[in-house]
């Protein structure tokens, strides 16, 4: 079985097609599957949904998808980054569906966990719980029924991620903050391509040091990576 | 006088207690971090981390670390990271023991108002619904007026809600007000502030 | 002659293919491991691993490191590990090819029941309703009929359930029987077994 | 905030009460709360429940609260080890809850991620569904609607976890498969207490290895464990 493809264009070679789900990696600009975002805007396809908890900025990440008008809608939980996003979702022309993000992270895993719903407490008595089913649980401190809603999980047909390393079986290893959005996106879908900085040998990662079994993984491309700061915050020396 | 932005942060730095896992929301939430002293507080970022540290120095910065306002951070010798599933699994399953947030609106029974003006930009509200839910304890920092002096603690909030009778505690910048049976309690008032003039700014039920 | 044990193992390796993700179940299911050849199959172990290596040389053995059958094992050079909840919902969630399981009984419409006998031992459904709910090809290895010589493929299961309509292959001593619209189907018979043979010992339609 | 503690025993102190709910790790005798279950049984708390994967063998591991019938109900998956558990159970002494294995992870995990209750297709049409809510999911292939039953969450009053090493802020790192059952154990307490082979100064665990993060974690011993191994098997060197 061969995992490791040539380039982002390859490794997505047969996967795309138009009105399908995708669901992408990444926190803000943190960990976000660039190279496979350009070779889905080189692909022309169109109508997609893509659940991300954020929507790129102008120019960058998922906002090239934007930009392209390839997005018909997102699901996300805060697109305050994107000047072309807002303009594009005031005038009606982008489908946006808000998810608070604990519900997003959670319904993602849930997707790729086998999991169809779940009920939390999140959003309930909210604009976002309008419409899902209430249930009581008796979960309070002296067992007092408290309410949840049914979230239902994320099964998306393409998973586009970006990680650290990569052995050639598709076992991923994240770094820092960059991991986020990642895992839970890479098991939510049917399809799932990563790509990464350095593709490494089998056996040069220590198995206890997974974060994402291969057996989520399908296709990896190695390549170079921009990695964008949004907001450079810093201090000086002499405050040390 | 009323307390200024740092001077709500320091006020707010003494909801937290040793041992505590806080989450600090974006705004003068953040500032709340300079005033911890020696109370050993290990900060969570809802991107997927705990044990936050202060920025890097100049040139140190690493695309790869960020907390959840995007900022370029570092890390602890406590650090901890882990992905967004987990780091909501913590958050819903009650395990931070405080939220220090912003806020449009409270109102008197503890509904909160903070991710939405309708008609006006929408950005959504990131990871505030699920710390609202989930945390044991939420103390809000906010203004007591809006900038025409119209109250922002009210009967009912006007705008979209976060969460349903989810607030524990607010400090303004007039003093400190804890949600109670039947409305809001005036705990403190900042130095030169009269309970009277809390009162008059205040739409909610003052008990 | 019917097939041995070796060799309702062996057969059963046939139905692996190149880069599969396979869950062996306890018994004949664990002998097939020794029959893949030079198929890249990696196979997972519910209690937490993916990548399972033989048994380890005597002296080695690492109490850390065991199967689900609870026996010692060793680690290859794609082995992960993980925890019980990430370990099923990769199971759940339909990322495992093929289980490989044993069974008491399957009834014509792929009903499974292989984990309880009322009244007699009761020991546990272990990971086996996970499995036969979520791997996408579920083959059953078994003996045809019972000591007493009775089916084991029968119209209905008698004995409490498994999972409902989830076997899609059954590879006994006389033969391999797909469960197919209305029945089972004869796909191979077993050397010198006749598919007379194989009607006349199963309950279940053939069709 | 000090979570490390002298013993067991120490650790254990004003936690246990008659009828509690103890969420426990391990996988068969594979990294199991060892030392603090030897504690649980000094102590002489009765009426236990216990939500465990299996429920030890004769004499070790849970075992030992059989033994001395401290335990009133077992909510496991295999229980196939222990003849003591056996007698209890068929004599109506013990109670017993059976939870499909992946089913009883996830109700550890959803517990302690403020989940009150899931939808999984394991158990529907058998045993472990009757009684239970069932609902259906538009997740097969086309669409196809799908059978789920719903399960809750556990919330265990206190959590008894071993791992192999700590940082003194309850950082948590695991060695190969006596991983199990720990950490979805560990978050599903309200109280969790972990016994390590290995106590660490803060600082010396990679941030990005860490398994648990001590936020689920609140008191720590270190100590010898005997680690007993079930079934020892071999091949013979001339076998490589």
């Amino acid at each position: 079985m061969q995992k490791v493809y040539e380039s982002a264009t390859a490794a997505l070679d047969g996967l795309l097609r138009d009105d399908m789900l995708i669901a992408a990696g990444g926190f803000g600009l943190c960990g976000i599957p660039e190279l496979l975002i350009d070779a889905v805007v080189d692909s022309g396809v169109k109508n997609l949904t893509v659940a991300s908890n954020n929507a790129g900025v102008d120019g960058f990440g998922l906002g090239k998808l934007l930009d392209t008008r390839q997005i018909k809608k997102m699901m996300s939980s805060y697109v305050g980054e994107n000047a072309e996003f807002m303009r594009q979702y005031l005038s009606g022309e982008l489908e946006l569906e808000f998810n608070p993000q604990g519900t997003l992270a959670e319904r993602m895993r849930a997707g790729g966990a086998g999991i169809a719903g779940f009920y939390t407490k999140t959003g309930y008595g909210t604009q976002i719980g309008e419409g899902k089913e209430v249930k009581t649980f008796p979960t309070g401190p002296d067992g007092q029924e408290e309410h949840y809603i049914l979230e239902e999980g994320i099964f998306a047909d393409l998973s586009i991620v970006k990680a650290w390393k990569a052995d050639d079986t598709g076992n991923l290893v994240f770094r820092k903050t960059a991991r986020n959005f990642n895992p839970p996106a890479a098991m939510c879908g049917k399809v799932c391509v990563v790509e990464v900085e350095e593709i490494v040998p089998r056996g040069s990662l220590d198995p206890d040091h997974i974060h994402l079994p291969g057996i989520y993984v399908h296709r990896i491309i190695q390549g170079e990576h921009e990695k964008r700061i949004e907001k450079v915050t810093t201090r000086k020396r002499e405050e040390a | 006088m009323p307390w200024d932005r740092n001077q709500m942060a320091e006020r707010a730095a003494q909801e937290l207690e040793d041992g505590m896992y806080v989450n600090l929301g974006i705004g003068i939430p953040t500032l709340v971090a300079n005033y911890v002293g020696d109370k050993d507080i290990t900060l969570q970022s809802e991107n997927g981390m705990l044990g936050m540290g202060p920025f890097p120095f100049e040139g140190e910065e690493d695309p790869d670390l960020i907390n959840a306002g995007k900022q370029t951070i570092t890390e602890l010798n406590r650090t901890s990271y882990f992905d967004s599933a987990m780091s909501f699994a913590m958050i819903r399953g009650g395990k931070i023991a405080a939220a220090i947030l912003g806020a449009m609106e409270v109102a008197e029974n503890g509904d909160l108002a903070n991710w939405m003006i309708p008609g006006k930009l929408v950005k959504g509200m990131g990871g505030a619904m699920d710390l609202v839910a989930g945390v044991e304890k939420v103390v809000v920092v906010m203004d007591h007026t809006n900038k025409a002096g119209e109250p922002k603690l009210l009967k009912e909030c006007t705008l979209p809600l976060t969460g349903t009778g989810v607030v524990d505690r607010i400090i303004t910048d007039l003093g400190v007000l804890d949600v109670v049976e039947g409305g809001l309690k005036i705990v403190e008032t900042a130095p030169g502030v009269t309970e009277d003039e809390i009162r008059e700014k205040t739409e909610a039920t003052i008990v």
